[in-house]
């Protein structure tokens, strides 16, 4: 592992982030990342966080057209309230904050805490949970399904919206209907190695792979001997068209979960693809890339959103992040 | 009775117990979850015992309230909150007594894992720290030493059990024969009590 | 690994890459990245092109404002002069062509028999090499140093240049000039496992790490228990600095060799400056991200450019391309 | 005297060759360089074989300046244009008559062997293919055998060199203690030759 220690990796992050970001204002002390301008006078700020880990995922999405503040928290570790508190206070122009908040235990509940914190020094905040990943059961035996991939749809879109001048309600409903509108399925071909724990997280010979499997290390459904990268796309977007049942165009993140080479990755997009034309789905936009990974894992995840045109124009329209940046 | 500074042996205890074990809950977490839970509750507790040690709040209350709204802005994950609403509602329940009797401390911990079962919505069985809070909770009042040993007995009664909530619950089937991770640290805090308890006091204190 | 068969690997790449990219002419058949609207009237056309394997590099870089076109050959392969050929082609406007070479006896051979083919059909050819790895002595005994991150600096900066309307020799003489303002130094923290061999280059066990590695899982100079970020950076920054003892500002590139999580990368990045003020050394600019990559290797590299006022105006103009995208 | 059959034979038997030792060639550029130098030979002769089968060059030197130029054509690496100019100047030399002899071909591989050190820059003792091939042209003229022999010691007097070509020189003295990739490649050109001589004819001939 690259790191000095494991107890300051998520600082040292934060000050290398600093250093090749001047655009953004990043608190190590405070584990903040916020967009340099904030507030933006009558725009909705929206405010996501979560486990570090995930690079780009939050604060790689911090900028002009998606999120205005990010707080990562410890390596696969929700973050605490007082940072989802300090970044609305930070980022709200009195429009309200929208909160972005992936569906895990944690998560939720230190959001919720941040909530009602941030509610008594008088900022109005509207939360949306994401919750794509089609390989947990949405029942009342879990926790619910976990948001992965769909985040990425979620803060462009309802970023994109906000920028537009919407208020807090629409943004809010917006971010809703992208996560319904979503759903992903992940694989990974090697476990991931923590940097508190040193060795990997689970047990995978090379030769085997894990279906289902979520972004922090936590094993999968099941596993199987190794499948080819078409196969792969079979499983995956078959597991998403079964919840999904798309009736119209999908935008399509194919995502690398942290050492899948983009070259391999590319070439499973081409079988993604394929599966979707089998499957008479079109597309409107493809995304590929390492976006919402999971430290060293190498595997890939599909995640699909349904979308109508305003979804595709808010997809289009200009973003200006350390890690998407288009338009304008 | 139980003075101020035995709720600070008492998180002295928790702090060294949980650094300790620290390895053991990750490997446990690494089972059916993502790994951190040690490292979480050592950051936790090691902020807890700075603070309490820079600020000595002056009654059993303060002293878990304290403790509690600590682990809430340190830990973060699922056990931060969980357990800071744990020691934040015990130490509510206590009110501003500057002695409580064990009889109190039995009451008030369990309007705090009443309040952890709300917040976290998780019910007995459902492989969580509250199998090994419910059933220490319940003898309590008896003697430290029964309530350790209930603690630790719930906690290994987790490992047949399939989870339904937190991140193990993703793993279904799978998540059955291991042993809850925080089922584990909540033994290794209600254990705590008895070494506070014992004449040498518990932990570094 | 994320693969059908080895034998398609590229080409199911170029597949999934033109899904993702219509912005761009992808000719899976004929392994050819192009600018959709080249050649472009009156500007000098830049191709570039090397093994597969590296991604981004070279065809991440390909649109307005970097390469105009780029040849992928087999992993780690050097591609064929056909393919040198059939770009310069599709990208001379009259105005000649620049071919980018990473300085590999394989690449430098391919891109000789390609300008004189190309020169042959009537296309001005101008060639500049990149060999800024100081872990290899540029010496008698060796091929030269090879080339590896100064190749980003130096499609950015001459690209720019093409893009202001520069002519051919004076696009040439900077790609030159960056070349020679700029070094490199690189670590690997595991090996690299290609699609045809299927298992590690070479053996490295866990807890042991190579210095002064190149980007195709050739084994370094010298082998050492794991170091922290910290002395990585001492190490890497200072090998870097004897050789270009630079007096001026420097453009930073923090790279990662593909399987380096980016939280770690960034972490890299705040030692990397720290050594950089301890020397002295003033920064113009830092990217950081995997750039120029060795499949699934974990590991890091820094190049250093010394760049002039100019430099930093071609860096900063506007860049439209998959990998690297900012300005207008 | 040697027709335009025995020098197709000769390709196939190349090709048959370089297909059953890919893994070692690849394994031989893992130790000292990048680990395709078998994958890259078996691509450039299998489309060697497919467009000798499909176009039927009429001479000798027709077959080899074809084979060369797919092999430009194809591989790509550093092995490509060199063994690419290699069957290319060496078909050449052989001008177009219809049959050659032993010696012709001795000469004319001179020429092409030539042209490599030329392309490449590399000399005897670099460690690269030219230290399997210079030995094996020497003998070429007295026999096949003697041939593929000198080239296969060549081959392996690489192992205690210090590479100053090529991808391996990168390593420096690491580099000591491996033999040639290429240099062990063109001990299996070399070698194919005595093959296609043999009456059975070469490899899938
Ligand atoms: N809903 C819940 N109710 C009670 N306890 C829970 C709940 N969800 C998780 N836990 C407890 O939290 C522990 C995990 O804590 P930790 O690993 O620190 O957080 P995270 O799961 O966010 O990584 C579990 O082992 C379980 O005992
Ligand atoms: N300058 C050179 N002259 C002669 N032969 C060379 C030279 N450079 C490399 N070679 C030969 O090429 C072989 C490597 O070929 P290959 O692995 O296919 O290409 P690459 O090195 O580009 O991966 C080396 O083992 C060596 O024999
Ligand atoms: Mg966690
Ligand atoms: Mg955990
Ligand atoms: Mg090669
Ligand atoms: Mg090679």
């Amino acid at each position: 592992m690259l790191i000095n220690v494991p107890e300051t990796v998520v600082a040292d992050g934060l000050r290398g982030m600093a250093a090749a970001h001047p655009e953004l204002v990043v608190d190590a002390e405070n584990r903040l990342v916020v967009r340099r301008d904030a507030p933006v006078a009558g725009k909705v700020g929206l405010v996501s966080g979560g486990g570090s880990g995930h690079e780009p995922l939050h604060a790689g999405f911090v900028g002009p057209g998606m999120l205005s503040a990010a707080c990562p928290g410890e390596v696969f570790t929700s973050p605490v309230p007082d940072q989802m508190v300090r970044a609305a206070a930070a980022v709200d122009s009195g429009a309200g904050v929208l909160f972005i908040v992936k569906n895990y235990t944690g998560d939720v509940l230190n959001f919720d805490m941040a909530a009602e914190l941030a509610e008594d020094e008088g900022v109005q905040v509207a939360k949306v949970l994401v919750d794509d990943d089609v390989a947990v059961a949405d029942s009342t035996f879990t926790a619910g399904r976990r948001g992965t991939g769909a985040t990425l749809f979620v803060e462009k879109l309802a970023g994109a919206l906000a920028d537009e001048g919407a208020p807090l309600e629409r943004v809010e409903s917006m971010a809703r209907r992208v996560n319904e509108s979503s759903r992903s399925f992940g694989v990974a071909l090697s476990s991931v190695t923590t940097p508190a724990k040193g060795t990997p997280t689970f047990d995978l010979p090379p030769g085997e792979l894990e279906l289902g499997i979520g972004i922090h290390g936590e094993p999968g459904r099941e596993r199987r001997p190794m499948m080819t990268s078409g196969e792969i796309a079979d499983v995956a977007v078959h597991a998403v068209l079964e919840d999904l049942r798309p009736t119209g165009p999908v935008l399509v993140l194919v995502n690398g979960m942290g050492a899948t080479p983009l070259l391999e990755l590319y070439g499973f997009n081409a079988e993604v693809q394929r599966v979707l034309a089998e499957r008479g789905v079109s597309v409107a936009r493809t995304l590929v890339g390492s976006y919402v990974t999971s430290l060293d894992m190498a595997g890939c995840s599909v995640t699909l959103c349904q979308v109508d045109e305003e979804m595709v124009r808010l997809w289009d329209a200009p973003v200006q992040t350390p890690a998407l940046r288009w338009g304008r | 009775m139980l003075d101020t500074d035995f709720f600070r042996r008492w998180m002295a205890a928790t702090t060294a117990a949980v650094d300790r074990e620290a390895d053991r809950l990750t490997d446990l977490d690494a089972a059916i979850g993502d790994a951190d839970h040690g490292s979480n509750m050592r950051r936790g507790f090691t902020a807890v015992s700075d603070v309490l040690d820079k600020e000595a709040p002056a009654t059993p209350g303060a002293v878990l309230t304290l403790a509690g709204r600590h682990l809430i802005s340190t830990v973060g994950g699922a056990s931060g909150p969980l357990y800071g609403t744990l020691l934040r509602r015990t130490g509510k329940a206590l009110g501003d007594a500057p002695e409580v009797t064990p009889d109190q401390l039995a009451e008030a911990l369990g309007a705090g894992v009443a309040a952890v079962a709300q917040l976290g919505g998780a019910q007995a069985g459902d492989k969580t720290m509250l199998d090994a809070l419910l059933p220490a909770v319940e003898v309590l009042a008896s003697s430290f030493e029964e309530a350790r040993d209930a603690a630790l007995a719930g906690a290994l009664a987790t490992v047949p059990l399939r989870a339904r909530k937190g991140r193990a619950s993703y793993m279904g089937e799978r998540s059955i024969g291991h042993q809850d991770p925080g089922a584990a640290s909540a033994a290794l805090l209600v254990g705590a009590l008895a070494e506070a308890a014992e004449p040498s006091g518990g932990g570094d204190a």
